[in-house]
């Protein structure tokens, strides 16, 4: 068995792990940004499909299919983002005659597309946010209004996923301002412009349950997680389990998405969202019909290996798993570590990675596509590496994830490291209140840095350059690439 | 004898060093440090205290510091001198805050544009931002395409004042 | 609190870990040969103790008690190895007014003389391995070989641990031979020479149990671990459970350690080790209070920390957790990563890491000291990582266990990593048929790196040597360290 | 044209570099290859494969190479001659297997010593070794004395053949 993986980054070395594991041997896709990307040397084989932009690689269905082809492959995981909610990109893979590791294509077309999910999870019985079942026209922004939907309201991608192409819109003249561009965001990140209104719901948490299905009616439900700390929609704590559950709404929140699935006779692993409102009702949002950023809290929770199970379901046809077979243990947390910048509002950063050293000891997961001499590009999505940390209850489980950011260290660029360590030991974190506008109006704790560790900084940067400039100028190891020796000899000598 | 003033999270540290000796802000500190890589890793030691930090200079003077879990910015000059004031806002250059692609650009050498007005966008990491004007003004030049890829504060276009 | 950890090394951090997640800050000790190992950095606070040489510094009790009262220290943690199982050094602490973590020092000294131990054991009701109770005194060997006890012997260090200081005598010349260099080994390592004889149990498995005693006769049982894989009575690798017991087997064994434990009124972690033999009869050989390398296989199947549960129950004096709280899931199974030379009969490497790649994703734990430009030196033990997989079964986790060793990349020095996978890939081990001779006639399966495998190599070496001839001489960012530029031009000139 | 004779593990591959040429025992291979880090990882690129391989070199004309799991190491020569037959085993010195302590010398300069006769004891990580004679002669030097620490590969002691 050849299995093609159509992603890149943390999620396809994923991937390759569990093929690893199962003997399977593995092809890599690659654009010409990342031929030197993990990805390509962790397959058994790569494929250049393309130039840097997704549109010419990445998301670029007949390249991939094309080199499945002449490579010899015979299944395709698509991972998450990019191809992995197109459904003519399931449908192509299958009339090639690959196994597709996801739901059915007819299953993605009415998932992928939220406004008929919507009309699915109604039909299923669930509670589903109010807001037309109808996409936003351009120009349509004042005739909308009139609906039964008041501001603010949320913009978002009917393609949409990952959190990506979602604009907040709090009057009708913001409406008209951010409709253009969420549609060109979606238009860039899924190749379709398709957008719609929802209502924002305030104070909100945000509660998804993992599913698994064999195509005909059995569902197994994995539990479910809490990813409410959100930034701009874009998760960036998640947990297992939603510490803020009863029993009672775990059942029926569990239930419901298990109940959506069978109705679906849904295939493969998929998460449905819901949003609970102070008052723990809970409305369905959507569907992700594919494996999801955060499925390692699960994976912990659960013991099990989600991208194993679905890889054996897609080449067996047979899940053999009953739902009395899944057992819960203990608590498990995923913060995820991006290439930007929390002290200039988040944007992104690049560099090479000068230096590396991940986390370890009991506990603690790294999922990351990272090496040193690596370099992160802005072409790509900016999450470089999660970091999981599991415990016998929650608390152990932040203390560890905590323990397990100070440890990890990455050279060269600008991580939202610091940030996620402050998240983690803000007191409303640490008791469980957390809702989506968490972020929002977020303050750290802390006072910044310790006078002792400015102090340590201040001696080691004093001395590391009085040693420079105290150095034999010909000695010729401490040439590196990172100094550039004329520029500081100038700006140090116009100082003396 | 050296001097340096290292400026941290707005904390100024006076370091005078001559051969072994180290004095900060006053205090004789005693102090070995050995360099672990040649990337930047460097081991402090004090009594009592060892301290792993990671060195990196980022731009003329001033050093990515990673140290006991924070990540600071150091600016080092020579000699106890003032630190360096903040080069005053330039209300008429605008940069490129991340590195990226120039997707579109609104405007043409000679336009007349409001402060706040949409000049460029650019995407990176399939996220638009737009870049608006940080003053009003006339459009003086423009010094990249439509399509470019470009570093992090690379000078985009340049406003002259209106009038 | 403060703790000190009396030790270095990949338990140093594995401790200290610990410590940061409850909040407790920490101590490190050091010798002249370690000031810019991990630990001291890691560490709140950090001591030099002395020289290089052990019994300078990590063996110095009184060096290691004046750092501890100097710096304010409530604390202290063994670890395993120096002065772990050294009852002086527990009396010594208690006696400074410092909590010793660990059994009571009266226990250490019956169970640290392994003599002595055996007959604690007896007086229990445990299966003891036969040989006289006494030390071998210099010069005795041909005394001894008129007991009942039949070649061959193994030479055993009374104050030992860690398989260090065990020799093979299979005649009476051999036994006179080894004598006095186990004496001497034993001496370096323990600060005490006394030695005994116990029979060599062929096709053995060793099967040990994990205890937690609160001191006043409640004895918890983490279950047991099988440690069969050893080369020179050095544990290689380790699993959790052990693959080869029935339940009732099981129950056997785990009570038997417990009643002795009980026995003991034994206080702390401490492991009772057997040999079972071919007709699954167990044999009691010795008890290692304190912390064992392989710990963590049995942390990933119980889901306890339990360095944790040690420390709590040294501060608080209670021991909350019952028997019924112990539940157990999947395999876990622990390689240990040696600076040592596979293809040099396990000699001792040295060196500086110059990159270091450390495995991750699901089911992988790291628990090593290692960092990129660390110097290993041969001052100290070999372990320099360990390397622990978890899995739902046995089988996934030596799965996971062979991805995990595929993924570690240490350069700089030579390691058993290539030989820790021929190992797991074996078809003995892979069914679990593992006995303590399984290494004495190893042989891999694999007939030697793939022709693709050399193939690629020639050209990366190739090309390697090419380019750093043809770049200009004076380029100074290729003058690395590794590179002995010269040397190689007069290599390379010369066959021109 | 550049040619390299290289050995590993018994394989003999004679690899020819002119340009972006690459010819492996007869074979054109389309290749392409990066250094990524000053430390000696590489990615090495062929149709439809991508390889990481981190190479050392160790000693003069011999690499340590990890690739794909695998621990290996290269000789390197220029040109396709023969492999330089191996240094014929010198009976006549004792080496430092590993770097450690010499803890004891059991000889001295002028003594006849047997083959396999114990010369030295060496520790190492808590482990001690009899460094035994290769064979029968008489010591002739002895390079180091008890109690230092050397590095692997260093002479010991020197034998001169009996008679």
């Amino acid at each position: 068995m050849k299995l093609l993986v159509a992603n890149r980054g943390e999620i396809a070395i994923r991937i390759m792990r569990t093929c690893r594991e199962l003997g399977i041997s593995t092809v890599a896709v690659y654009s010409e940004a990342d031929q030197n990307a993990l990805h390509t040397t962790y397959a058994d084989e790569a494929v250049c499909i393309g130039a840097a932009k997704a549109s010419e690689s990445y998301l670029n269905i007949s390249r991939i299919l094309k080199a499945a082809q002449e490579i010899g492959a015979n299944a395709i995981h698509p991972g998450y983002g990019f191809l992995s909610e197109n459904p003519q990109f399931g449908q192509a893979a299958e009339d090639a005659g690959l196994i597709f590791i996801g739901p059915r294509p007819e299953t993605m077309a009415i998932l992928g597309d939220k406004l008929s999910a919507r009309k699915a999870a109604r039909e299923a019985g669930l509670l589903v946010l109010p807001g037309p079942d109808q996409p936003l026209e351009d120009n349509q922004a004042e005739i909308i209004i009139d609906e039964p939907l008041s501001f603010p309201v949320l913009v978002k991608a009917a393609a949409g996923g990952g959190g990506k192409g979602i604009r907040l819109a709090r009057s009708g003249n913001e409406l008209n301002e951010v409709v253009g561009l969420a549609r060109e965001e979606a238009k860039a990140a899924f190749g379709d412009g398709t957008i719609y209104l929802e209502p924002l719901v305030q104070k909100a948490r945000h509660i998804e349950v993992q599913i698994l299905g064999d195509g005909k009616g059995k569902i197994i439900c994995f539990g479910e997680r809490e990813c409410s700390i959100q930034r701009r929609h874009q998760k960036l704590i998640e947990e297992a389990p939603a510490p803020s559950l009863s029993p009672s709404e775990r059942v029926c929140i569990t239930e419901a998405a298990r109940e959506l699935g069978r109705k679906l006779f849904y295939r493969s692993l998929g998460t449905v969202e819901f949003l609970m409102d102070e008052n723990s009702q809970f409305y369905f949002i959507e569907v992700y019909p594919r494996i999801q950023v955060e499925h390692p809290v699960t994976e912990m929770v659960t013991g099990f290996d989600l991208v194993r199970e679905q890889i054996l379901l897609a080449v067996t046809g047979n899940l053999d798993l009953e739902q009395s077979q899944i057992h819960f243990r203990g608590a498990a947390i995923e913060a995820r570590i991006l290439a930007e910048d929390p002290d200039e509002n988040f944007l992104p950063t690049s560099g090479e990675i000068s230096y590396l050293k991940e986390p370890g000891g009991p506990g603690i997961r790294v999922d990351s596509a990272l090496y040193q001499g690596m370099a992160v590009t802005a072409d790509y999505d900016s999450l470089i590496s999660k970091l999981i940390a599991w415990g016998r209850d929650r608390q152990t489980a932040i203390d560890r994830l905590q323990r397990g950011l100070s440890e990890y260290q990455i050279g060269g660029l600008k991580t939202d490291l610091v940030f996620l360590k402050q998240i983690l030991e803000s007191h409303p974190y640490q008791i469980g209140e957390i809702t989506t506008t968490f972020l929002d109006d977020f303050t750290p704790d802390d006072q910044g840095p310790a006078e002792s560790v400015t102090r340590d900084a201040a001696i080691a940067a004093a001395l590391h350059i009085h040693r420079k400039r105290n150095q034999p100028v010909s000695s010729p190891d401490e040439a590196g690439n990172l100094w550039q020796q004329t520029a500081w000899k100038e700006q140090i000598s116009s100082g003396n | 004898m050296a001097n340096y003033r290292v400026t941290i999270a707005n904390r100024t540290y006076d370091v005078s060093i001559e051969d072994d000796q180290l004095v900060v802000n006053g205090d004789h500190i005693s102090y070995d440090m050995d360099s672990l890589n040649d990337n930047g890793l460097h081991i402090l030691r004090q009594p009592n205290r060892n301290t792993e930090a990671y060195l990196e200079p980022n731009r003329q003077g001033v050093y990515d510091i990673q140290i006991e879990g924070n990540h600071l910015s150091a600016e080092v000059l020579s000699g106890f001198q003032s630190s360096s004031k903040k080069a005053r806002q330039d209300t008429g250059s605008i940069h490129s805050p991340m590195p990226g692609l120039i997707v579109d650009i609104m405007v043409k050498i000679g336009d007349r544009v409001k402060k706040g007005q949409t000049l460029l966008i650019q995407e990176a990491m399939k996220m638009q931002m737009k870049l608006r004007a940080p003053s009003s003004g006339v459009v003086k030049s423009i010094l990249i395409a439509p399509g470019s890829q470009v570093e992090k504060g690379v000078l985009l276009v340049s406003l002259a004042p209106t009038g």
